[in-house]
């Protein structure tokens, strides 16, 4: 109970470490004002099976706050919740509208756009806290603040976990 | 990014592949390569593992917001959860967990309101409600014990422990996912299965209180027996271990009182003690919330102690202690992680017992034959007090 | 939060020092089987208003759990709820019935009945949680039980936190 | 207690006349001598203390389970508390405090199920409900922030900040009991009171919308006000404090930015520095969640501080620096007690400042004037962030 007490100092929501890449998030806002419903991919889906923990780099462990797709992360991570980084708990729902983040995988040095979806439905998954506060702006500029409950996008805003979806590369820096 | 709502969110999915290629810089396969699809959902597997664990958290700090957490005892993870409204306290499992039985209460306001009183029944598959049924607002709320609820041996009625202070149980029908009727056990609390349409109650005065119902959930009989055990002196614990056609519970002073059914009533089957004089004068002690677990299979007694006053019976346990029901010979004794409020044993032949550290939040794995510790899962609830397993082995022929 | 949390190791409602004065509790049961209704007795109310601490005796200090009334104690302290020992909070509801123990008053070594009241209709409280788990037997012997949630016999069976009323003095043991 | 369900219970009070007389050995006026009455229930004066202070608390580990609870300040002893639903942010209080004004989410079965968001109107002397206005379910769920609804100065119209995640103001009139209607207000987010009937919403792009209200409480005018401060480089905090007719706002980088509303419309006062250049290199960072407070009468700024980098600009502050309004000349710095989430300050000229510790749960009590850490309150909620004083001085003339 004390490091899930202690997690909570930085309990805010969806941080980014790197948000000085405005430009694709501009052309991403700016293409989906007035989208609706669950667009799905048909692209391979990511591997529900994760490590319970990793003897290997954690950035590349999806089970440890430092994995790298976790650099905007704020929230619980549904790996530890029954779901894993890309996927959510059985009985939730995964919110459609998200904050999103930009970042690097050290694997391979390039940069990438995950989005931080919520998953809905179940009271707080309170396992596994993961808070990086870098980048954050306050509530009214929400695109860009961590403070806001990204499950008002749901059908229901019940906060759970917070998943990493990898969206694709991200451009270079201007 | 330059006005209206747009910029507020970004709908995930669909619009990437255009957003990507507007990036420029890399080519669409790499892009491609690596993508995930949004709006994932997992389920679990049809049938449960031997050593998925649930673990039941009253929530005693929030009770309006009760949960269950399932674990897999062996990889450590947690496999989902359930959200359980008001006073929570444990499912009703039936042996083939096609589904999940919960009592619940619920206030439209959280803590003020409407009261609602149901038992939900889940899927355990998705963890998602599959259907409703409405009780009397009666339900008990005490500290959690496994038999404020029960369901009979036929796997068909669940009988749920109301206290307004009044006793009664409510019978609820699983197949026709009705409320059949409320049945008093005056002098008479909790809810033991003892036979296929059969349960009975521990009582007050040392008896116990039989109830059989009709195949459609009404009361046929009930019969009281008394002079099971003495409810002064070296009373026995309020939870306690199936074991066949006998329900076995620890008592005050380290005796274990077998209380058997056959037919339509019980009997006190012959008492043993699980202490020796000298762990008696030592102040060895029953402990816990759910101080005892049986291996079926090869009949197996784990019993939770601590060494303290009598007044300490519920303090968590700081050892577990196997015994040969047969025989009534203590086999071993394991030494425990935590501080521990329950246990419990898979039922499996490679089986795992697991003890629950309310305190702390831990659910500790060890192996059922020699207590080797295996492994400590942490952050397992705010107040977690119970463990199910649910997966149970074919019952045996005869039965 | 540690000591929160330390606290609900004894967490278990309603326990007794002394609950060997079974006779005056097996006359109040027989006398009271079919009462109904909230009797208030028309008798000196009791002072709402407690020292926070107490530089005095504990055990003459309602704000602790050492106070003597508190001997049968499993609950949240009234008095640290916006209540008193003997008062509801604003906005909760006392309930009827309850568990009754026998406390002696070092003050001047007298036994007294005291019943432990619960406030009801308010989340818990979660304030100077004060367990004690003498006497206590199983939930199937509910007049000796700590174990249960004496909001039962309130309105609402949510539980807040827990009165110390004296009844009155105890006949001297048998 | 031979039987029936008669033990179960005793119905405390009535009876325990004649009990206590069977109880013999004790004469009648020796028990009547200490005896205490059955139900009573506390009651809050008619006025708050001037030292009364909410604690706000989301309960961000079981959210459903929101609650605020009303210390003493002085005698660091609880009042009494309010169970505020699903994520919970803060109240509408108004002046005279003849109300508490609560926007609140319920969920019929806790956290599925049918959504519900009201404002709750409590009484605040019996810190009960005493009724209840039905909004869209739209209400914003943030952490929390005290300008996620607003109260009109006029006392008679709340604004409730939508996110869905469009952003909007339900608008209720708190005298017919009545939502009045949804104003959009996109790009922008949160209510800050600017007049009578006149709130403002800061935007992503530095500016501001300003809404005003007909006299029914229905949509008056909207404008924008462009560029009030950098919201990519020295942005402002999304909490501030109000004095008399302006907002002030800290910043990233340690500047005072005044917004004052004149008649209809907003302008940006003249910015000013908090921190010295000295201070600036060495990290100097405004702090918490509610990091900013006016005592009105003497004109002083409380800032909530510690030392990190701009990202830590919401970490817990560790001083508070106080500032004279006028001059903007630094008076003095107080050390906190604890790592520091909220600030607030006591209206009265007998001031008291407090601070709020999240993590240890604690409320710290100091002098306004001079910093004195008078006490410190435990127990203060699961995941306390927001503070609020019910006390008001009486309007100035002339306002």
């Amino acid at each position: 109970m004390k490091n899930f007490d202690q997690s909570f100092a930085h309990f805010s929501r969806f941080v980014a470490r790197r948000t000085s890449r405005r430009s694709l998030l501009t052309l991403l806002g700016a293409a989906l004002v007035g989208a609706a419903g669950v667009p799905l991919l048909p692209v391979a889906r990511a591997d529900a099976k994760e490590p319970a923990t990793g003897a290997v780099d954690p950035t590349q462990d999806p089970m440890r706050c430092e994995y790298w797709r976790n650099c905007g992360m704020d929230g619980f991570l549904c790996g530890c919740c029954g779901g894993s980084s890309t996927s959510c708990p059985p009985g939730t729902e995964m919110a459609t509208t998200t904050w999103i983040g930009t970042c690097r995988d050290p694997a391979d040095g390039r940069d990438y756009i995950i989005a931080y979806n919520d998953c809905c439905g179940k009271s707080t998954c309170n396992r596994c806290m993961c808070g990086r506060n870098e980048g954050d702006r306050p509530i009214y500029y929400p695109a860009k603040s961590n403070n806001i409950n990204w499950c008002a996008g749901a059908s229901t805003n019940v906060y759970h976990c917070t998943t990493t979806i990898l969206l694709g590369m991200s451009e270079p820096v201007p | 990014m330059k006005g209206g709502a747009g910029f507020l969110a970004v709908m995930t999915g669909a619009c990437i592949f255009a957003a990507s290629v507007a990036g420029a810089g890399e080519s669409v396969p790499d892009l491609l390569h690596r993508q995930d699809s949004v709006g994932k959902v997992e389920q679990l597997a049809e049938s449960p593992g031997a050593h998925w664990v649930w673990v039941l958290d009253a929530n005693l700090s929030s009770m309006p917001d009760g949960r269950a957490w399932l674990f897999d005892a062996d990889s450590g993870r947690s496999m989902g959860s359930l959200n359980t409204g008001y006073s929570f306290v444990a499912f009703a499992l039936p042996r083939a967990y096609h589904e999940i039985y919960s009592a619940e209460t619920y206030y439209s306001r959280h803590t003020r309101g409407v009261r609602t009183d149901v038992v939900s029944v889940y899927d355990p598959n998705t963890l998602s409600p599959r259907a409703e049924i409405a009780l009397p607002p009666k339900r008990a709320s005490t500290i959690p014990r496994l038999n404020d609820s029960a369901l009979t041996d036929d796997g068909r009625f669940m009988a749920v422990f109301n206290l307004t202070p009044a006793t009664s149980l409510s019978i609820v029908d699983t197949r026709t996912r009705k409320f059949v009727g409320e049945i008093g056990i005056p002098g008479c609390s909790l809810a033991f299965p003892a036979g296929a349409r059969t349960l009975f109650s521990l009582c007050f005065n040392g008896g116990a209180l039989v109830t059989e119902l009709n195949p459609d959930g009404s009361l046929s009989s009930q019969s009281r027996v008394e002079k099971l055990f003495d409810a002064e002196g070296d009373f026995i614990a309020d939870n306690g271990a199936r074991f066949g056609n006998a329900w076995l519970f620890p008592s005050l002073y380290g005796n274990l009182y077998p209380l058997e059914f056959t037919g339509k009533t019980i009997k006190a089957g012959k008492v043993w003690s699980l202490v020796t004089k000298k762990e008696r004068r030592e102040n060895w002690r029953i402990s816990g919330y759910q101080g005892s677990a049986v291996h079926v299979a090869t009949g197996r007694l784990f019993v939770l102690m601590h060494q303290g006053a009598p007044d300490t019976y519920k303090d968590p346990g700081t050892e577990v202690w196997v015994y040969d029901i047969g025989s009534g010979k203590r086999l071993w004794r394991i030494a425990l992680e935590h501080a521990t409020v329950a246990i419990g044993v898979s039922q499996d032949a490679d089986a795992v017992l697991v003890g629950l550290d309310m305190l702390s939040s831990h659910l500790d794995v060890y192996t059922a034959v020699d207590g080797r510790h295996l492994r400590s899962i942490g952050e397992v609830g705010v107040t977690p007090a119970l463990v199910q397993f649910p997966w149970q082995p074919p019952a045996a022929p005869g039965k």
